[in-house]
């Protein structure tokens, strides 16, 4: 059986794989240095590489990353974090504004080789500013790509495509799922951006999930195939490129879809999902499309309100049931 | 006390009794702190926390020397300032352990502790976004032409960010009575200050950058403390614009829940617990004349205080589930479509 | 016939509306004073209101916005004018992580009445950092009401019930429409928020807009009446409250829906209202849902190319046309 | 010419054909400019434009102490930066024009012109947010050990958002090869910079509170911004950290488009014109002995280079329309999904 690693370590190693491949690689971010940032997630970096590749900023996440988009201009391949990706909106114009127009507005003068890392999420009652899921605030921005991993393995490979792409990669990492375990990846192991995985196949409904939904979905799955019903699990991994080939293809096969996201309905990126499906797959569907969501409030402090809010097992278990039931 | 205190400076000392009130103050907020980090570690509270022990002279003299109805913002390290403007421990502790009872329902958390009623107007986890919020505060004080003054208490990590740069600008160009505090304790999370800041002080250094005035006190002496707010909040309500005070301190414990804190030098922690506030406020006691009976007198109500305080939060109800729905909109729910 | 107001004309008469009938009602942005703004929509407050009211900003939205909320939970109902909407990036924080969730999260000790104000859209060949329509950025947020008027009485009824407000509201001025004219609005008249406007009846498909492409929608149903379908459009106005009740009564009357939204498509508003016809409306469709957006890239600045990225007239009545083929 | 005038410069004096040169590149910006305005006023300029007449010694004089190999962002009133580096003013007008042979393939515009190939690393039309992109690419030189600088420009308002303080901290703490260059022309706008910032000097105020060394220099002088440009440039180059520059200059025209510039105290504008650089500039030649005759057929060429460059730019073709939908991405599409 192939090494178990943590989702936490998978990140530090995903990094360090490319840093030892490429010079131009250097990571900036607070605490990111000696102390191996507050997730740990740059762990080992700094005695690997030393002061010259892992810098250490002050708390000013529009220089960390405008820094990381001059010298992604300019011959590097920075990869900047963003400690909680709440905080993405203290640097939001760098998103929005700057990185991802950069190439189209100078018609194609100028390459972005960038990745802004991110930990993600809620679960973990850290309140209403340290606890949301934004992908779907990248998800508005043409120009980003969107990595959303869920396995360590995929974090490797993943990271490993985002740390290439030419292209900015806004990378979220999901909190929830840090002390989560799973294969390591093979030495070279890439998993291209913009390819969904079939976690479970399945024939009777199509769950279509993210990150943190993903382990959740299955879970449903798993507690459905009990009863009977076999149902199709597809983890997105990226919102840009997104998969829809393989989420149409699920649903033609199925017939039904549920969309679980963690971030809350209006505005989610379920929304997009939905209607492309609702629009291109319109015929092939045998029942409406639903998406479990969070509710439309900021997250709550307390587990008990929390889990009020964001999607559960019994909830997807739930939906499923009646989507079936349809 | 308010007016006590300033009585007293103005006729050239404190009162011992105002100062063994402070003290008792700062011992009750000490206790919660511990309390907090025991409850922490029991597994009582969840998520994290930040603690304030080692800040809390800032917090007692600060709010010895405003009127009951200014404004407070404080960060996430923010207990204290909750608590010495008004919030109960047992309220306090009630909403780091997820409470119905908490001072936010249990919707906040340790991050997010909100008294309005007593014009502690929160605690903000997001690094610096409170100051222009309080400049706010002030601004609508001018406006409505109350002298009531706001204070922002923030890190020194805060000030490297660009809100920090924002709201001290315009707070100075539109003359506003606001108070910018920075609680230096040296550290943001892990990393010295003075390694990730091109000044020495953080705050007071920048301070003429936008032509006001700043002071750098003694954060650990809750006299100095209050007569240097006493008289930024009188410059301010006077009509002469913000003071930047840069209070020198520092955290006893890491800096949020289990951090060990293993970055800092050896000695370092020793040296600040030989000027923890409480024992500088001790000391100052003893000078006044105040026998060591009645400190320990005040050390027992306060631990007296925490205990009840302790047992009455964990004795509170759950949240109530419906909770999770209430409270976006002004009239009480959540609705966003029909 | 009642007498005709310009758009840029609205906005600064919904203003003073309320300024005068109100003295917590404070304005602050940059040039919004005696210069009456860039875009002449608060022409005249300065001179009424004087300087105790409108206040003269530096480049600053943070401040702008934080002072606003600031100013709110103590007493004042502040309108934040953000010059852009795309700057609305430059404070973000604001709008995502502290207005939108004071309230919950003090568990409802703060009450925040705030406008912010901004001007939104494309058409005007001002290029990618200025021409975003960005209602779908706030869609994204919990804890925000969005108005986004299309004509110069809504702008004027929306503003009132907007400043009025005990919750915080952005309030998008469309660059596009600023010239448009149409009636004024009659002393004390108040849109309230979260209701759409049938802005045309019709019976064969039914399309749903929102400020500037609601001229579009009625130009295309123009059109196409000459050929004989008769197209209902609905303008939303608001997209929080974001009135579905209307929404699905019109799909059950038409069967087909399209949606025409200036956003880009990828997180456009128009995934949240597809996706939820496509569950409550399932059986009300007759036909895929359609939804005509931008393309996903940022803003183009040659007119020529900005019209091949936003929606126009065109490429609305080529959408309708395959629907009703459908 | 950068060699020239450096090497001029320490031999105490700008060579006179050096300076001519300087003052010819100048006129060929204001002529330019003056041509984007009367393309403007004939509708054949869409959008928006920010003329920069009045600030050529800022970009002709920096650019002449800088490598070809340096890297320049600007702000959306930077065309003159765009020429002064290299980009044609026939590119650039064609740009203005919305045509294909634009300098962005007239994807840009006006507040956009991006000339990589010459280090001009664009111009941003969000006020401020490249201070920290430039010293992203000081930082990049210095970690490919190259010996670049970063000369971010910006205007006077711009000192007053967060992303200037983040820039100048975060550049000073780790000793960036990185220039600021304010260019201060009294106005954000409609709005005298002096009545919504705090200081006189809005960035070479604020340099101490970076701990960086700055410099208010005379901005209509080509030599005097070539000089101090140079001087910091040669700092920056030896490792010893960024500098601030505050360039006293003033826009000949409105803020932008057909602004009128009403909210000016009468006179003003002529104090400024008596200063114009090109008149700065001339009288320095005359006192290096350069005939009126030489400056007039300087004025002469860069009025025919104008002159070709206006007809080269309504000469060249719209844009393809298929260009909508590229350089999104590295690949040379827009896919964004399968
Ligand atoms: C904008 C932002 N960036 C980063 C963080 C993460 N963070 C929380 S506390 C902290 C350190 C703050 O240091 P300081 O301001 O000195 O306050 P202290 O914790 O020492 O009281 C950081 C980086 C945050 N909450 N917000
Ligand atoms: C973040 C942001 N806020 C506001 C604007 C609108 N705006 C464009 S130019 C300008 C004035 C800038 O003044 P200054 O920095 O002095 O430059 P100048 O135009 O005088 O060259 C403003 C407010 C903007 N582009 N970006
Ligand atoms: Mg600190
Ligand atoms: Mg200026």
């Amino acid at each position: 059986m192939a090494d178990v690693i943590t989702y936490r370590e998978a990140v530090a190693e995903g990094i360090a794989r490319e840093m030892r491949r490429d010079r131009s690689v250097v990571c900036l971010g607070e605490d990111i240095g000696a102390a191996g940032g507050v997730f740990k997630t740059t762990e080992g970096l700094f005695a690997e590489f030393g002061g010259e590749r892992v810098w250490d900023t002050p708390i000013s996440e529009q220089a960390i990353v405008g820094i990381a988009l001059g010298a992604a201009m300019t011959g590097m391949r920075p990869i900047a974090e963003i400690m909680f990706s709440d905080f993405l909106a203290c640097c939001w114009d760098y998103l929005a504004n700057e990185i991802p127009k950069m190439r189209y507005m100078t018609g194609g003068q100028v390459t972005v080789p960038l990745v802004v890392r991110t930990a993600n999420g809620g679960g973990l009652g850290f309140g209403a500013q340290h606890s949301q899921s934004v992908e779907n605030w990248a998800l508005a921005i043409p120009g980003l790509k969107i990595a959303a991993p869920s396995t360590p393995a995929d974090v490797i490979g993943m990271m490993a495509a985002a740390i290439r792409s030419d292209d900015p990669v806004v990378f979220f990492e999901h909190k929830g799922l840090m002390a989560s375990k799973g294969e390591t990846a093979p030495p070279g192991h890439v998993v291209p951006l913009g390819r969904a995985a079939v976690a479970r196949q399945g024939s009777d409904a199509t769950v279509v999930a993210l990150a943190s939904t993903v382990p959740l979905a299955l879970e449903a799955a798993g507690q459905l195939a009990v009863e009977g019903p076999s149902i199709e699990v597809i983890d997105l991994r990226c919102l840009v490129p997104l998969d829809m080939a393989t989420v149409l293809a699920s649903v033609g096969r199925t017939s039904r879809l549920l969309i679980v996201e963690e971030n809350p309905y209006q505005g989610g990126w379920g929304g997009t999902v939905a209607s492309i499906v609702a629009d291109e797959g319109f015929e092939l569907l045998d029942a409406p499309i639903r998406r479990i969501a969070a509710a439309c409030v900021p997250l709550p402090f307390a587990d008990a309100l929390e889990d009020e809010v964001i999607p559960t097992t019994a909830k997807v278990t739930a939906a499923l049931r009646m989507l079936l039931a349809y | 006390m308010t007016a006590d205190i300033s009585a007293s400076h103005s006729a050239g000392g404190v009162a011992p009794d105002v100062l063994l009130g402070l003290y008792e103050q700062m011992a009750v907020i000490r206790g919660t702190e511990r309390a907090a980090h025991d409850l922490f570690l029991a597994g009582l509270v969840k998520g994290t926390t930040h603690l304030a022990a080692g800040h809390e002279a800032v917090a007692v003299g600060a709010s010895a020397a405003l009127r009951p109805d200014d404004y407070v913002f404080a960060t996430y390290r923010g207990h204290h300032h909750a608590m010495a403007r008004g919030a109960s421990p047992a309220e306090c502790l009630a909403e780091l352990m997820s409470k119905g009872s908490g001072v936010n329902k249990a919707k906040g958390g340790s991050m997010h502790l909100t008294k309005a009623s007593a014009g502690m107007l929160g605690s903000y986890a997001i690094v610096g976004a409170h100051l222009p919020i309080a400049a706010g505060a002030a601004w609508s004080a001018l406006l409505r032409g109350t002298g009531q003054v706001a204070v922002a208490f923030f890190g020194d990590g805060a000030t490297n960010i660009g809100a920090f740069h924002e709201a001290l600008n315009l707070s100075a160009v539109w003359s506003l009575p606001v108070l910018f505090v920075c609680e230096n304790n040296l550290y943001m999370e892990y990393t010295p200050i003075g390694s990730v800041t091109a000044v020495d002080h953080p705050a007071a250094d920048r301070a003429p950058a936008y032509r006001l005035p700043a002071e750098v006190i003694d954060g650990n002496d809750v006299v100095a403390v209050a007569d240097a707010v006493g008289r930024a909040a009188a410059r301010a309500r006077a009509g002469e614009g913000p003071t930047v005070l840069e209070a020198m301190t520092y955290r006893h414990f890491g800096h949020s829940r289990t951090d060990p804190a293993k970055y800092r030098p050896a000695g370092e922690l020793d040296e600040w617990l030989a000027r923890d506030p409480l024992e500088v406020a001790s000391a100052r006691l003893a000078v006044l004349g105040v026998q060591a009976e009645e400190i320990a007198a005040a050390d027992e109500r306060a631990a007296r205080v925490v205990a009840e305080a302790v047992a009455a939060a964990k004795a509170g109800p759950g949240p109530d589930p419906a909770e999770a729905l209430s409270d976006v909109w002004a009239d009480g729910g959540a609705t966003w479509r029909t």
